[in-house]
């Protein structure tokens, strides 16, 4: 029989308020195995804590129960304080009479009999708790980085300079990610290419750090500290080794209308490509789908020319496989497809454009070599009109849009707005938006600058329609503040298209179990206290994958997502769940229903001897679970036909007795 | 098609005993009237000629019985199956309940078993004998003198809607092999679907309400070979040998069907071994019914290594709340 | 307060990952639902044994629902696909005995959804209390 | 509107208000004691100023409404000053031959005896060239 001791907390008002805790006490003082009951105004509080431990050595608790907020977030910390006094901390339960009590219930009377029942249930259950020990595993010392932005960039660097391994697996055939396409960057104004590109040179030379660019996750399995990622090296055709990115290749290849994707599609490269002058690694790569060797066997200018013999057309993708401790998902964002805004108009003229696209034509490595010029004809335009919002905060059209605020675009707007009057004093600039938002440090003062020195005109109200009428694009849109329609005559449309999670990140979170929200976004393990997390342990989130973000916060993401990472891998060893599933061999009939639903590998089969009837010996087939590898679901259990699964901490007959006690 | 008679199968047994095949084989002996036959073994021809029966009656489901017995001692152990005992078979191995190697199969063509109780259902308890050798059985009972009846009317359920005349597993074959039939197993299913809920509970509750819990059904299924069951298992929380309120044998007979569910080949002992003639079956169809409406047609035990519906999942599957409101439309 | 109004005894199991937590978010942002509902929390909804749910009803539960992560948001990848088809079968089964289908309901509601989880459970509460008292799975075998 | 853009121009001039400066907050309009006798609020005077939006602004009652109170000119976070704003579109109007807004031959209708003499002065001053 255990010895049981309840202490039921008032969380100041917050349970006393609506829950009679001193009744609560009285109540369940009753229960079976019950020796001890108390209340305290602050449990979780040092003295709250004390009067726990003085009465598990006073009472000779061999379990407790803690009426108290949610497991959530105090389990551990009263977990702690048993241990703190030499009882297994896993003879504690909480009942959440907080969150699932006295937050939603009003009456007193009805907050303090649901509170006895969750009591009596933590009870109950405690009744039938074991102690338990967790299992430890080994950490693997290396971390691994998917997508190489500047997040990517960032989370390696910290990590590596804290001395341990790094991998970076980046899709495209350079780093640097979004943030190498970019001009300027607010609200400093200091060019893009300027700050970024240090970073990858510092990377390309950190000596703990590896590049797998061009490369792609292909599977991931284990688990915190222990995984294995097989990572896919895309071919290239081009040997890295070898390659010395003189780029000669890239100027001889006779396929010249390969659509440039660097620059959105606005211009053109050759079959063989080096994505930018500042690539990292710098390494030719061959467009699979356009060269003409690959396709149809003829042409190997590109071998001919190269003096490197880096070429080499047979070239098969490869595959990777690595040992990681920890894994940062930093898979960055993508702007969305403006295909279904027809409003717009962006598919019927060249001249309506995405702002990213506009971040290349102002930029001077690219498509106009630095020169605003229209798409559609090359003039200069002198009236430009931005539209915030495309996509952003559209809750009703969510086959089109976002239900989101994409955080970035009313900067880079006011950035956009501001460096075209100043470089154009000639051209009139006019934006249009729902709200302007700039919560940052110096970024409000940034966008008054475009509006009062800058001369940009701000209208409050959305365009509804842009019309082409002949080299003209005809905004009509609404003046909220002058309660009028407007029919803007405009040379140039510039869109701020919503921003969403990149498309590989979904079937990446499912290889890592890393759960996202609806968006698409990775979701973090406490969106306060833990924003850096997955709640997968060893999975950790840096940049616009776990949300909009602009550079500054994206670095500093990147930057506390590197320090979980190296709290964890300056570990030596790792102490697992206990909590999880325990085959009784005696019972087990060996039928692999268990392991065919386990997410994790974690049973295996084992022939076992047993005695039989008459002294003989039988040999069964018997499943045994890998307790550094199981997480805890209880899946298994379900699936046996048996019973002989079952999950430490949640068995059945602790459950069963849950479902007793609330039902009696 | 061959007869499958008694005296094929001990030659077939005589021929694999002494030529080393098999150390032994599993069969059946008569017990106290000639319909109410046991399972055993038989090591030797002599007492197999002595005891062996095998005839209309002899509907029972070997494969069960191969989990014990193929611990036993070295050697093959010769069994006879029916089509629709090569399912079990195929589950069972699926599910890694015994040694292949360790047993002889021959598959036995079949055209139908008779079910006693429904003899019984048409002329009373007191039968001496049945003689089933042609298609109209001469039925010798006790008060009434010899009566007759079409053998067709009283096919056992699961030979009426029989699935298959298909063997899926055997070492060597009897007679021809037939073919996977389309059966109207599932039209009782169906009609209790289109009751109302009203309806079907009272259906039900008529039918559960005879149960004794003797376990019959439980200790014959093919699917619950478990070397403990839950319900004599004190750590599961369900543990009864006798119930403690009515409410457990409702529970006892629906986890049992859901056990089962997706493992079931449907070979209908269940409901041929209660003595209380519920139709248990009917529990095991709805599953299958069901489970191939929602995600697919699946057969359990039809290829060895099968992955169950209950041990298996897509994206794309229905919600609970679709289920149940499939039949609402 | 009327003294014979009917209450409802209602069980619901919550994944510790999304539901549980969408609970706690309910009782954060102080979202009333009745005080019928007591939460058992677990780790995974797959964890959740048709067991537990009989034996619920079994002890006088007269509703239970079952709340685990959107399908694709398991925190074990896959726990809750695997509920998705042992609950169909389950309610499907015991609405083929009769039972009222409207006493069992599964709900995703993740850790976000705090709002969700109340909604679900004054709609779950209000649907059971028009039921009434649980009685098919009890009188099922009890020939009247 | 070429001809509204000088006019603006000017009234920007005169006025040494930036309407740019206006972050449409509406905190002037908020204050405003005369907002009901106005057709058009001080935020809008900012905001048509700075459209160019001029015409209707000399054709309204409204300048003759505001009371030249500056709680506007407090008030506003960005320092835009509403108010001077709205003396300038007066002065472009009053400054016109003939546009006298006040004659003397009214002051002895408009006379009562709380009326302190220094609101006539002022009211001279304002309304007139």
């Amino acid at each position: 029989m255990q010895r049981i001791g309840v202490f039921v907390c008032w969380c100041g008002s917050n349970i006393a308020g609506t829950v009679d805790v001193v009744k609560v006490a009285e109540a369940l003082k009753s229960e079976p195995g019950v020796v001890h009951s108390a209340n305290y105004q602050y449990m979780c509080s040092q003295a709250g804590q004390q009067l726990i431990k003085d009465a598990i050595k006073e009472h000779n608790l061999t379990g407790i129960v803690v009426c108290s907020c949610s497991p959530r977030m105090h389990e551990a910390t009263f977990r702690k304080t048993a241990a703190a006094a030499g009882l297994n901390p896993y003879m504690v339960e909480i009942a959440n009479i907080r969150e699932q009590c006295s937050w939603i219930h009003k009456d007193m009377q009805e907050g303090t009999e649901k509170a006895i029942v969750l009591g009596r249930t933590a009870i109950a259950k405690v009744n039938l708790n074991a102690p338990l020990k967790p299992g430890e595993s080994p950490v693997t010392k290396r971390a691994l980085v998917i997508g190489g932005g500047i997040a990517g960039i960032q989370t390696a660097l910290d990590i590596a300079d804290a001395g341990f391994e790094v991998d970076i697996v980046e899709k495209k055939p350079t780093i640097g990610g979004k943030m190498a396409q970019l001009d300027k960057t607010f609200p400093t104004l200091d060019c893009a290419a300027c700050i970024l590109t240090p970073k990858m040179v510092d990377v390309a030379q950190h000596e703990k750090i590896r590049i797998f660019s061009y490369s792609e996750v292909e599977e991931v399995k284990g688990f915190v500290g222990n995984f294995d990622v097989k990572i896919r090296k895309k071919a290239r055709y081009v040997k890295e080794d070898v390659c010395t990115g003189c780029g000669l290749c890239t100027e001889k290849c006779p396929m010249k209308k390969v659509p440039n994707d660097f620059n959105l599609g606005m211009d053109n490269k050759r079959a063989i490509y080096i994505p930018f002058a500042q690539a990292v690694p710098k390494i030719a790569t061959i467009d699979a789908d356009y060269c003409n060797m690959l396709k149809n066997g003829k042409c190997g200018v590109c071998a001919k020319v190269c003096t490197a013999k880096a070429i080499d057309y047979t070239q098969k993708d490869e595959f990777v496989e690595e040992k990681y401790g920890a894994i940062v998902a930093a898979t960055g964002f993508n702007p969305i497809s403006m295909d279904k805004f027809d409003e717009f108009a962006y598919s019927q003229s060249k001249d309506v454009i995405t702002s990213l696209e506009f971040e290349r034509l102002m930029n001077a490595a690219g498509p106009t070599a630095g020169k605003l010029l229209r798409p559609s004809d090359g003039v200069h335009p002198h009236k430009i009109v931005f539209v915030q919002c495309v996509g952003s905060r559209c809750a009703s059209c969510a086959e089109k849009g976002k239900e989101y605020c994409s955080k970035i675009c009313c900067m880079y707007t006011a950035k956009h707005a501001m460096l075209t009057r100043d470089k154009y004093p000639d051209t009139d600039v006019t934006v249009f938006y729902i709200d302007v938002r700039t919560p940052g440090k110096q970024f409000d003062e940034f966008y008054r600058r475009a509006a009062e020195e800058y001369g940009v005109h701000y209208i409050k109200g959305m365009v509804g329609k842009v019309s082409p009428e002949g080299n003209k694009l005809i905004v009509q849109g609404s003046d909220l503040i002058a309660n009028k329609q407007l029919k803007i005559e405009a040379d140039l449309v510039v869109l701020a298209a919503a921003i969403e999670p990149d498309k590989s990140a979904r079937p990446l979170a499912t290889m890592l179990t890393a759960s996202m929200d609806t968006n698409d976004f990775f979701t973090e393990a406490h969106p306060k206290l833990r924003p850096v997390e997955s709640p997968t342990a060893g999975i950790f989130l840096s940049g616009a994958c776990q949300g909009p973000k602009d550079i500054p916060e994206t670095v500093s993401q990147a930057g506390a997502a590197a320090a979980k990472v190296i709290g964890l891998l300056a570990k030596d060893k790792l102490t697992g769940n206990p909590c999880v599933a325990q085959s009784d061999e005696l019972m087990c009939n060996g039928c692999s229903s268990c392991e065919k639903v386990c997410p994790y590998g974690a049973i295996t089969y084992a022939d076992k001897e047993f005695r039989g009837p008459n002294r003989t010996t039988l040999i069964r087939r018997v499943a045994q679970v890998n307790e550094a590898i199981c997480q805890g679901c209880g899946c298994c259990t379900v699936a046996c036909p048996s019973g002989a699964m079952d999950l430490k901490g949640f068995a059945n007959k602790q459950i069963m007795a849950e479902v007793d006690a609330i039902c009696k | 098609m061959q007869k499958i008679t008694r005296e094929v199968l001990i030659a077939k047994a005589e021929e694999l005993l002494s030529n080393g095949t098999v150390s032994k084989v599993l069969g059946l002996k008569k017990g106290e009237f000639s319909y109410d036959q046991t399972p055993a073994v038989f090591t030797d021809i002599e007492s197999m000629k002595k005891d062996f029966v095998f005839d209309d009656f002899s509907g029972a489901n070997f494969s069960k019985y191969l989990i014990k017995e193929t611990k036993k001692g070295e050697g093959k152990t010769l069994v006879f199956l029916k089509p629709c005992d090569t399912y079990s078979f195929n589950q069972l191995l699926t599910e890694h309940r015994f040694d292949r190697e360790k047993v002889y199969v021959v598959g036995i063509a079949c055209d139908g078993m008779v079910d006693i109780k429904k003899i019984k259902n048409a002329f009373g308890d007191g039968i001496v004998s049945v003689d089933a050798t042609t298609d109209t059985l001469k039925v010798e009972t006790l008060y009434d003198g010899v009566k007759e009846i079409a053998k067709a009317e009283v096919l056992a359920e699961r030979c009426r809607n029989c699935k298959s005349k298909k063997h899926v597993a055997y070492d060597e074959l009897i007679g021809e092999d037939g073919e996977v039939i389309s059966s109207n197993r599932f039209d009782q299913v169906d009609e209790l679907e289109k009751m109302t809920a009203d309806e079907r509970f009272a259906f039900w509750q008529n039918e559960l309400s005879r149960c004794i819990r003797c376990n019959a059904c439980r200790d014959v299924c093919p699917a619950c070979t478990c070397e403990k069951c839950v319900f004599d298992n004190p750590n599961s929380g369900v543990q009864n040998k006798a119930a403690a309120n009515s409410f457990e044998e409702q529970m006892f007979h629906i986890i049992r069907a859901f056990h089962v569910a997706g493992r079931c080949t449907d070979c209908g002992e269940c409901s041929r071994v209660c003595p209380q003639q519920i139709p248990l079956h009917l529990l095991n169809r709805k599953f299958i019914k069901d489970i191939n409406g929602f995600y697919g047609d699946y057969q359990a035990g039809e290829e060895v290594g099968n992955r169950a519906p209950l041990v298996n999942y897509t994206k794309e599957d229905l919600e609970p709340s679709e289920a149940v409101n499939k039949g609402d439309k | 307060m009327q003294v014979n109004e009917y209450k409802p005894k209602i069980v619901a199991f919550c994944c510790n990952w999304c539901s549980y937590a969408g609970a706690d978010l309910a009782g954060s942002n102080r979202l009333a639902y009745p005080a019928e509902v007591k939460v058992i929390r677990v780790p995974c909804s797959c964890r959740v044994n048709p067991m537990f749910i009989l034996r619920a009803f079994q002890r006088g539960a007269d509703g239970v629902i079952l709340c685990g992560c959107h399908p694709g948001d398991c925190h074990y990848t896959s726990g809750n696909y695997y509920t998705r088809r042992r609950m169909a079968l389950l309610f499907s089964m015991l609405d083929y005995l009769g039972i009222e289908k409207e006493r069992t309901r599964v709900e995703w509601v993740s850790a976000a959804e705090g709002a969700k989880f109340a909604a679900t459970m004054n709609d779950f509460v209000k649907t059971v209390t028009a039921l009434g008292e649980n009685k098919r799975l009890e009188d099922l075998r009890c020939k009247k | 509107m070429e001809n509204s853009k000088n006019v603006c121009d000017e009234i920007v001039r005169i006025s040494k208000v930036n309407p740019r400066k206006c972050m449409k907050c509406g905190k002037c309009s908020g204050t405003c004691p005369a907002y009901d006798e106005m057709e058009y609020h001080p935020h809008q005077f900012v905001y048509m100023v700075e459209t160019g939006d001029i015409e209707p602004l000399l054709k309204s009652k409204s300048i003759y409404r505001c009371l030249s109170c500056f709680a506007c000119i407090d008030r506003c976070p960005r320092g835009v000053e509403p108010a001077k704003l709205v003396e300038a579109v007066r002065l472009m109007v009053v400054r016109q031959q003939g546009n006298n807004h006040l004659k003397p031959d009214d002051i002895p209708e408009l006379l009562d005896e709380d009326l302190p003499q220094q609101a006539i002065v002022s009211a001279f001053r304002k309304y007139t060239k």
